[in-house]
């Protein structure tokens, strides 16, 4: 083991959420423990939540889910098909295209499109025509192509 | 009144909007930027809407999202604080297009005193004294020349559509007008999107002297009395106080008069103020008007005893003004000192993270402020952390509360100005109200 | 003015202490125990000394040793705040004693009031209304029994040198007497030094006003106008207000004349509480007088616009009051909520380390605190954490203010009582004024 | 395992968020753990000596230095002798006895002899004749004999 694997080792802890890795291989041990997160900005969320004033941003997608998570790009009312009366663009299970249109954000009587942002199939659809979006929230989970 | 009110601003104006909201009674709904998802402002509104991502220009300048916002929450009005929007007269038309009460004056007084140039020339023909300059645009570089030997040297030029102390730039020496000229005329075309400048004479030992205003767009306006704002560093303002030293019951009732002048000849409707350079014989010039609230509205609260933004949104969900003229007194002496993250020695902003916070506190000190212990302070907006302001029955009480209160700030994990705030405020001259807008040079 | 002065105690009332002589340009010296070390006041003090361990015994009512600490720190005054020896005769006489100006009442008159029975006896000679009960102490269960005949039941026992709440006990049945006593007679004993009883007629729908006042110590005493603090726990204040929804202006008239007819026949110097009773009917009676400064000074700060603090350092330094009784005018209405560190329901204390703390603030917020994120509140002292006072134009403006600033106050790591108080500001009973010193029970 | 590795990972651990490194090769081992974060109030205490206002209650007798530290038990004035015109009571280097008298702290007229916590010798006088002493403060550190 030299100093690039620890290197790499560090990078990894990184950016992944981790706290601590210990290795070991026929030439030596490693254990690397991460500074602590905690801050007071944490607690705050928490009880600013408890109060029940805040209300949160977005239900936020965890990584291992393993889907492509397909954000507003804008802050208006999402619709999930071009009119009342059609069909939505996609369900769950739907195949879909890298920059098909699968749902619509309006904001200020502008209808925008958002695409999918990757091949693959609809693994979730987080919002119900009508409802109101922030920027930044997830829209649509895609499971991508394989 | 209003049911629900969306907060177009982030930082200690937007939580003085959603305090005065709250106390109506009245919803309010914080905007906040991707980098701003930790900001007090969006853990104290009632609701939050993420409105765009970390700078200005796609979050809180971007007025659709911001209308966007206000429609899907479903708000009577939109109150836009200082900055960003605040002077927009093209979104106070789109908000009263979309049926959404702008809490500011009408559009079109926004556009007319946006403009500086119009300004000038409307104050100019209601007979009250601008700063001497020009009343068109400057064309060319030939035609600055024959202003400058006019009106003599130095004079200042600024941006037509600049204002709050943006845009501005000194001539000292005939030979640096043309190249001053080329680069304002660059830096207003960036900064406002307008080109056009003007110039006025440029006077050094001079006070700026603002009258705070309140009108119900009804034909009644009334004075709140004078903001002494002569303590600034880069034309921007670094110490407030009411009342000002330099200024006696005659002369507070002329410049009220003239400030009453200007504004109700527009029916001008919610807060403005006029900004007026005060030169030592007592003559005073207009300068120019805001036309919103201003960041330095506490020491006009406190001398009052008026909530002045309280009475702002009050009077734009159209209700009648609480007081008259004759209610308006002003009691003892308030100070204001903007704490910025800054250096105090360079003035360059310093973003990081407050690991210690402890506020004085106290009678009669107010602090409003959006920081706190574990906060990040983002490095794409203004500086201002907290504004620290006291009141006391005298000016001499006053600095001394406000000497102890920033003994007692500990602001720790960032720089901030206050070593700066407290060597002006234990200074000799300070003391005497010996001022003026070049005092600040002298201690840095 | 003196030059350097000792307070003589911890926690907000040292802090307020210390802002004030801060202010008035005089050195302030902190004392504190092995526990305080991190404590506020010992870092916004000029200087500090540490006197003894944890336990109060051992530091804060350690005389000698406060004593001491005054003649090495070389201290004109020393300041006692509140609590502990605020109200000893004894310590202000050995301060005299040692050359060092007690900044409080002479040491005969705190002695007088310090004695419920012999300040019932002084002021029923001046013609004022006390309370129905004995003017002696109790001798045995069989007088107790032929008083309570007498007076009739319910009643209330009280230690004649208790005091601020503390060692009361109410008598609804005659056969609870003897055990009573016997109780009460033991923990006077504890608590006070002193076994001696003495009974009131206890009253049940009525409220607790008091009155300010304040004398120079050469004729002139003033009064600052009335504190309704109906809202207690455990005989404990909880939330004050100035001026009481009870109290019109003939009413305040006659409640002022009855207090400064006390205090004016001893010449009183400083600043004292006079405790009445109130009935349904605007009937007043003397409880007892606090010859020293109210933890609730700040509603009446608020009102009057007078720096109560500053002004008792002042007239113990030997300098006239700067105000007349002419010059005191209540303006307004301020309300005082009592942040404790305790558990909301079971008001149990509550230890430990505060990991958020942000405080309310804008306009006519005032936060007398100190604590501050990370610090440590230890299990030894009062849990006062911080006291949130407010003020508006009127009563229920200054209710709204104070929920809004209740809803501010974030505290972690410790639970606190805001719960308890956000649910008495919203409640109806509360907004009508229609409280007495029953009233909490209703909410725990 | 050279120096130079060692120096490459102490700049690694105070780069990144790292707080504990341990590392055994089959040449040796080590363990570095970076020191703790300023904690506010630790770093309050700097502000505030910084400031210049607060005093430092005295001085802090490490464990280290091997003494045992008679502290005062009382605010007041020290003295090191019986009175001005006698002798001190000890000096560097005296070898004193458990229980006897080293010096005196006046509090209020009163004068409080300090005794010896230890048989040993004198290894500091702290404090020097009429200077101030709070309570706690260390006065002298003793040698204990072994």
């Amino acid at each position: 083991m030299d100093i690039n694997t620890i290197k790499e080792l560090i990078e990894l802890i990184e950016q992944k959420d981790i706290v601590e890795i210990e290795y070991s291989t026929a030439d030596g041990k490693i254990r690397i423990v991460r500074a602590s997160r905690e801050t007071p900005l944490r607690s705050l969320a928490a009880q600013a939540d408890h109060a029940g004033r805040a209300e949160t941003a977005g239900t936020e997608i965890k990584e291992e889910e393993q889907g492509i998570s397909v954000n507003s790009p804008f802050v208006g009312t999402f619709y999930c098909a071009p009119s009342p009366s059609e069909k939505p663009f996609v369900e769950i299970g739907t195949k879909v295209k890298k920059g098909q249109t699968i749902g619509i954000v309006e904001a200020m009587k502008l209808m925008n499109a958002i695409e999918a942002d990757a091949d693959g199939s609809i693994r979730q659809v987080l919002k119900k025509d009508g409802d109101p979006v922030e920027f930044g929230e997830p829209l649509f989970i895609i499971a991508p192509e394989s | 009144m209003f049911t629900k009110v969306l907060v177009a601003n982030r930082g200690e104006i937007a939580i003085r909007v959603i305090r005065a909201l709250r106390e109506l009674g009245i919803r309010s709904v914080a905007v906040y930027s991707t980098a701003d998802k930790d900001a007090l402002h969006t853990r104290l509104a009632d609701e939050k809407v993420c409105i765009g991502s970390a700078q200005s220009k796609n979050s809180y300048l971007n007025a659709p999202a911001i209308i966007s916002a206000a429609q899907i929450k479903g708000v009577d009005a939109i109150h836009p604080g200082y900055g960003f929007l605040s002077e927009d007269a093209g979104f106070a038309e789109v908000c009263e297009a979309a049926g959404i009460k702008f809490i500011g004056p009408k559009p079109q007084d926004i556009e007319l005193m946006g403009n500086k140039l119009k300004a000038r020339e409307h104050v100019d023909k209601l007979g009250v004294q601008v700063m001497p300059g020009t009343f068109q645009e400057i064309e060319d570089e030939q035609h600055a020349i024959r202003i400058a030997k006019d009106i003599g040297l130095p004079l200042m030029v600024k941006a037509a559509e600049g204002g709050g102390g943006r845009g501005m730039k000194i001539i000292y020496d005939e030979d640096q007008i043309p190249t001053i000229i080329k680069i304002a005329r660059a830096e207003a075309k960036t900064a406002f999107g307008n080109a056009s400048l003007y110039m006025e004479k440029y006077f050094e030992n001079v006070r700026h002297v603002e009258i705070q205003i309140l009108g119900d767009g009804n034909g009644s306006v009334i004075s709140l009395g004078e903001r002494e704002c002569s303590i600034q560093r880069r034309h921007q303002k670094f110490i407030e106080e009411s009342p000002s030293v330099a200024v006696d019951d005659r002369l507070r009732n002329k410049m009220s008069e003239a400030a009453l002048k200007i504004t109700r000849h527009i029916n001008y409707r919610g807060v403005g103020t006029i900004e007026f350079l005060l030169d030592e014989k007592g003559k005073f010039y207009f300068m120019e008007m805001n036309t919103r609230l201003q960041v330095e509205h506490p020491v006009t609260e406190f001398v009052t005893g008026l909530d002045v933004v309280a009475e702002q949104i009050s009077i734009a969900s159209g209700q009648k003004m609480s007081v008259t003229q004759k209610d308006i007194k002003l009691k003892g002496h308030a100070i204001e000192c903007r704490i910025n993250a800054e250096d105090p020695e360079t003035l360059v902003p310093s973003a990081g993270t407050i690991r210690t916070y402890i506020q004085p506190g106290g009678p009669w000190v107010r602090v409003d402020g959006h920081v706190y212990c574990g906060y990040e302070v983002p490095p794409y907006y203004d500086s201002l952390l907290a504004k620290l302001v006291v009141w006391a029955e005298d000016r001499d009480s006053a600095i001394r509360r406000m000497q102890r209160s920033l003994d007692e700030f500990i602001i720790e994990g960032i720089k901030t100005n206050i070593p700066l705030h407290r060597k002006i405020l234990a200074s000799k001259e300070f003391l005497l109200g010996n001022i003026s807008t070049r005092f600040i040079d002298k201690f840095i």
